[in-house]
Order: C-alpha cells, then structure tokens, then sequence
C-alpha cells in the first residue's frame, strides 16, 4: 500500500526544484506553501504580482501590516533586499520573461503541457482569472501542483483538457500527491513516485499514457 | 498656488454622473479608496461603467450598488463570487444585465496603462489560443500568435495612497501601488486618498506616482482598508 | 519702423501664456528660455522628458550636479514638489495627454498647423528627432517659438510645409520676433504685431495669407 | 548567496561578440556607463548592433568603434554629428555602411519597453504621416491614424547608477535612470556601473530597479559621467 502525500508534503517536493537565485511566482494555494519549504539557505526571490520583488515569510500576528499583502492577499513580510512595483511594472515583469518558474494549482494537465487552471466551470458562478494567463504564458518555466485526481476520483493528467485552457503547451513538470511527472516531447514521464506503488497503479488513475524513467526514483517526503 | 485637496467625500467625488466609467485600485486590502468607494455607494449615479481588478471587493464596500442595479458594465480579471451562493452581479451577469469583459490580470494592467499612455492596442501572447482570445484579432509574431488588445480609459480613478501633498504627489506603502498609477492616468479626473497630508512638499525620492496625474486630494486617515 | 523682439524678448513673451497649474515641455533653445520668464510666483510644472516633472532654474556654478541634466543637456535644480521617472514613463506622459502645453521650436509651420522642426536636411548630416515628434503628436496644445523668416529672409509661415513634417496639424499659436499669430479653422490670424508694423509689412513677410484679430495687440515686451 | 558584483569591466562585458545587440543608456551625461563603453571600445568585438538614444556619446568616449567600423546598425532618435563636418558615422551612414533605424525618442523609449514586458508590437499615432512612418502599417484608432511600431531587444544592456547592492539592485540620482531601467529588462544580459556599492540589501524605498533585471554590477566610482 502506498501513502498520498498531504498538501504539505506537495509544497515540501515541489520547493526542493527551485534554485538558488531563481525568480519564483508562486500561485495560491499549494503553491504558495512551497516557500515556507526551499532548502534552508538558499536564496530564491519571490515575486508577487500585486507588486512585491522579493516576498519573505508570511507575516506573524504582530508583524501585519494591511498595507503590504501578496497576490494570495496574505499578509507578508519583505526579504532582504525586496523592491516594490506596481500592477503594470509587475505584469511587464511577468510577461516579458523575467520569472524564471512559476508553479500554479492545476484542475487538469494535458500530456502536451496544456493548462487549464481557471475556470471549473461552476455553474451561476463568475469566473476569476487573475494572473494565471499572464503567468503561463510568460513564465520560463510553468510548474503545476495539484492532486492527480479530483475528488470523485476522475483523472486530471489527461489526453486533452475538458476545461477551458489556461495556455496551451506550457507546463514542464506536475507535482501531485502520488508523483512527480514531466512533461516531455512525447508526453508524459513519470521521474517519481510514491514507494509501495506500482506502475500500473499510478496508470490506472492517470488518463494520458505515462512513460517511467529508467532513473525512476521514490517520492519520499519528511513528515509534514 | 497649486493645491489639489478637496475638503470632503462629495467634493472628492463631484462630476461622477450616470454613465460614467470610473477606474477603482485596491488589491487583497491594500490601496483602496474605501471612503471614495462608500461615498459613490451613497450617491445615486447609475448605469456606471467600473474597471476593477476585482469586484468582489466594491460590493463588499458599496453593496447597493449591485443591489440597486446602478453598475451597467465592468472590465476586470475577476468576477466571481465570494459565496458558493450566486453574488448580485453574478445573477445579474447571467441575466444579461451586467456586461463582463473579463482580461487576464496582466492584460487588464497593460490595456490600462495603454490608455493613460497614449497607446490605442497592442499585440500580446497572452490568451492567444484560449476562451478569451474569442473573437480577437491574432497575428503571429517571432512564430507565436498573439492577440490584440485595445487600451482601457476612464473618466474617473479612484486609488488610496499614505501620503500626498498640495501637487497631488503620492507615495504608497507595501503594496499600496497596484493598480492605482495606472489608473490615475488613463483617467481624465483622478481622486486619492491619502492616509496623511504632507504639508511640506515630498520630496523626489519619497515620490512614487508625481502629482500631474491626481486631480482632487481627499484626506481620509483612518478609514482606509 | 519697427523692432523686431530679440531672443529673450520673443520667450518672454510665450511665457506670458503659461498658466498656473499647468504642465509644460519646454523644447531645446528659446523655449527652455522661457522657464525664466514666467510670471513671478505663477506655479508651472515643467517636464523635460529625460526624466523630470517640475524642473526648477538652472543650476548655478556651484549648484551643479552632473547626475541632474534637462532635455537640453543643461544642469538644472528641481522645483518643489518635483518627480524624477525613466525614460519610458516620461514618453508615456508626453503621448498619453499629459502635457497641457508643449513649446518648441520651428523650422516652418504651414496655415493648417502642420509643423517642421526636426529635420533641415543638411547635406551630409544625419538626422535628429528626439522627442520633437512625441510632443507635436501628444501634447494638448503646441505652440512655436521662431523667427518670423530665415536668416535668408525666406518665409516660415507657410501655405505648406517644404521640409519634413513632425506632425500634421498640430500648432495652435505662433510666437515669433513680429507677432504672435494663432493657427485657426481658416489659417493664420494675427493676434500680436510689432508697433510700428504694417499689416502689409507682416504679410509680406509670409507666404500664407493672413487675417488680423480685430482686437489686434502691440507686441511690447521689456528690454531683456 | 546572490552577488553579481563583477571584479573588472573585461569580466563586466564578457559574452559580448562579434554581432552582438548592445543596448547603452545614457542622456546629456547622466547615467552613462562610460567605463563600460571605453572597456567595450577596447574589446575587439565587431558587426556591433547598438540600441542608444543619441550615437553622438557613444563616439565621444569609444571613438575607435566608427574609426575602425566596428558598428553595423544602429537604434536611435538622433545620430547628427556635433560639427559641422561630418562625423565617421554620419560618412559610414551615407555610404551605406552603417544601417540606421530613426525612431522618435517616444517611440525608441517604448519599443524598448515593449522588449522587455513581453508586447511584441503596438500601436501609435507619434510619426504618423510623416517621413519616420514609411512602410509601416497604418490603422485608424478613434478616427486617428497610428503606426505600428514593433518591440527592441538585446543581447546586453549598459546603464549607470549611483548605487547598487549584491542582487542587482539599483538606486538612481536625478536624471540617471533614463534608458537604464528599460534596457536592462529588455536586453538577455544587463550590466550596471555603480558609482557606490552597499554591503547592505538596499531597503525597497531606495530600490529604482529591481536586480531581478540585472545580471553584473561593476563598482565604477570616480569616472562616470
């Protein structure tokens, strides 16, 4: 039997990939636990697309300040050496190719790096894009966190998206709650996964053919 | 002598008339001109057009503006609710009575910049190939299709800064900026708030946004989100 | 007989125009003389769209700072109140509408309010257009300050523009050393002339017809 | 731990070849990077591609760059020569040697922008028209004709500022800021000269330019501009 990382434990795998001196923009949710999780000392910059160069830790109750928020409106703090821009700066900032990964919540992954993280599709709601489009499109890299299956136990990493796309083509890599899979030429490539699984296991809740690396390696997360 | 400060929220907030179309900055708490925005709430101008990042909050500060039905259209990159529950303007939306134009958040920041600089469109990859590209002009550029977006103007901004003085000068705390420069000029008539009034006048390097761009200066300290 | 205005005369004059409260772009030679002749305690906000808004005197000797240059390359102090922006926010100002009132100077203007003023096409010299065009197209009102001839004694007050156009259509008022002549729906009307000065005089000075204001003004400025 | 201090210009300017874009900041003096400039005149890179407002400078300190034909296009607003006789790039120019690409200073400013924020073409009305508008598409936007301009970018940005600290970060005096902040987001590699270098992070109210758009920093105290 095998164990699906918590959503910690997800924000702890997908952080261990980012590198020192690298300009991260992390999506809510998931995503935006990894930063409490980067390898002690190393120094990554995390930008915000409300405005913030250089995100530190989220703000303790004594340290709030509601006029210095992120792009999930959580209050934060500055790290060392932090700029302050606004919403046009930002998004130029962002699109113009100056974040070198960003990792976003997905609802689905196609095995050609489609996206779509935006709208489920809720019926009587109003959608929310925000900076998802701007992210996807011009981010170096496009990571994705989600649980490889939604609630009712359907697949997410799919042949093609169902929902709307988000960007086409832009993901490299999906973090989920049994795996750590990449996105390749060919589809999708399996480089982790939860001990105790097998292949045929993380196949049958998986949609889009998976390819297993040959270095294939366990996903083993600290407890979190 | 220049000196831009209007002594009150209806002087602030004179000339916003049925029809206008007023640019409103704020981002998750930080720079909104909440007293500008309750002061609006309690004129009785209808058929408004609001350009919002997101319109969850405008109803959270003026909810009679969606319940009284006096917002026409808005331009956002969010209009969902915060409830499971359908939202007054998500019911009015899917009744065809609120008009939508949705724009990814760093298209909705560049179209408004465009407005207040002088640009009419532009190209940009973002979108291209999805839901909102429909019905856009797309061109490829260095091999990838792009899309064209149009400039967003206003008539009116409202934005909400810690501190201004008699130019109209701003300078914004944490996160205060946001939306509001470039909405306060891509507007014809730009209000802040400030939390503070600088007598003396700020000085070049405590000056995030010059004093050109603000028309009306209302000191509102302790009231701000 | 009559006097023509010298040069400090001619941008004294233009500067009677500029009113309280207003933004203005003061382009090379006798405009950016006229920042000194503005009317004693009138508050004007002059941008110089290398990066300044609200640009003061120029700098005395001891003044000086090399880090602190207008448009013109002068050394210059600021005013209160002043900003300091990048290049690409200035230009965003001047051709987003938020300079009242630009002031350049004029190799020819023609009676529709087309102007040239960027290209003389030298033999052998390349060209120069600077911000000329960005004014000329963005500013809410452009106004010229030139000789009313060449120093040949050709007109520049044109029926149509012979060098390159900076922009079409877009003078509104004309300072020169024999009047001040604005650009009206049918041409030239001639609000300022010399005393001493005919009207046949003035229009034989230049290839457009002219019409005279009927509340024509002498053109009296101080000794300067 | 980030610290893109450099220890020479040779290091300051390494990577730059033979065909090489090069983007130099720099207005009537201010924040010119002349020790970058006279380190790049001592390289022997050719077939240089050079994005700079007014070429004039760029002679007054690297002369041998037109001496010895070393630049093959140029992006500018102004390349007239200060004297009367003309200079070796106006010759170069109308011998055919040297390409040219005029731009109203706006426009340049712009385009540059719209390099580094991902926008690979966009609208104007400034030149429409006139001489600088041929050959580029013409479209009518509120009953206004407007070009099509499309974005710069570089290989290397050169900018110069009063202070930068261990990320990049920049703090600019004055009028230096100029092109400086624009190249450097649309160039690959982005090289700063700082008259003074803080051991300490600049504090986020000092910060011009974020250093997340600057690759070298090269301490150049006494010699600037």
């Amino acid at each position: 039997m095998f164990k699906p990382l918590n959503r910690n434990q997800m924000a702890w795998r997908a952080a261990q990939d980012l590198e020192e001196g690298t300009v991260v923009n992390l999506g809510m949710g998931m995503p935006v636990l990894a930063a409490s999780y980067a390898p002690f000392g190393r120094e990554i910059i995390f930008q915000s697309e409300n405005g913030i160069i250089g995100a530190g830790p989220e703000a303790s109750e004594n340290e709030r300040d509601p006029d210095l928020v992120d792009a999930s409106s959580r209050f934060v703090t500055l790290a060392p050496g932090a700029a302050l821009i606004e919403s046009a700066a930002s998004f130029a900032m962002i699109r113009g190719g100056h974040i070198d990964v960003t990792m976003l919540g997905g609802f689905e992954v196609a095995s050609n790096g489609d996206l779509a993280n935006w709208d489920m599709q809720v019926p009587n709601k109003g959608q929310l894009v925000g900076g998802a489009m701007d992210l996807a499109f011009g981010a170096g890299e496009v990571r994705v966190i989600m649980q490889h299956q939604t609630k009712d136990g359907s697949p997410r990493l799919l042949n093609a998206c169902r929902l709307p796309l988000t960007a086409p083509r832009c993901v490299t890599r999906i973090y989920t709650d049994l795996a750590v899979v990449d996105v390749e030429e060919n589809g999708f490539l399996v480089r982790e996964m939860l001990q105790g699984m097998t292949q045929e296991d993380l196949q049958s809740r998986t949609e889009a053919p998976l390819a297993f690396a040959r270095d294939i390696e366990p996903l083993t997360p600290p407890d979190l | 002598m220049i000196d831009k400060r209007v002594g009150s929220v209806s002087e602030a907030i004179q000339g916003i008339t049925d029809g206008t179309t007023l640019m409103v900055s704020g981002f998750g708490g930080a720079g909104v001109p909440v007293d500008l925005i309750k002061g609006l709430a309690q004129s009785e101008v209808r058929d408004l057009n609001i350009v919002i990042n997101a319109i969850r909050f405008l109803e959270t500060y003026a909810p009679s503006l969606f319940q009284d039905r006096r917002v026409k259209s808005v331009v956002c990159s969010a209009f969902r609710g915060r409830d499971r529950e359908p939202s007054n303007y998500e019911r009015q939306w899917q009744a065809g009575e609120l008009a939508i134009d949705l724009s990814p958040q760093g298209s909705f920041s560049e179209r408004i910049r465009a407005g207040g600089a002088g640009i009419p469109a532009f190209f940009t990859p973002t979108a291209a190939g999805t839901q909102l590209a429909e019905g856009k002009e797309v061109r490829d550029f260095e091999g990838r299709p792009c899309i064209l977006e149009t400039a967003i103007k206003g008539d009116f901004a409202f934005l909400r800064a810690a501190e201004g003085d008699r130019f109209g000068n701003l300078r914004f705390r944490g996160t205060q900026a946001n939306f509001g420069p470039i909405m306060a000029m891509a507007s014809k008539v730009a209000v802040a708030e400030v939390a503070s009034f600088s007598e003396k006048p700020l000085e070049a390097d405590q000056i995030h946004l010059s004093g050109v761009f603000i028309d009306r200066i209302l000191v509102a300290p302790g009231t701000g989100a």
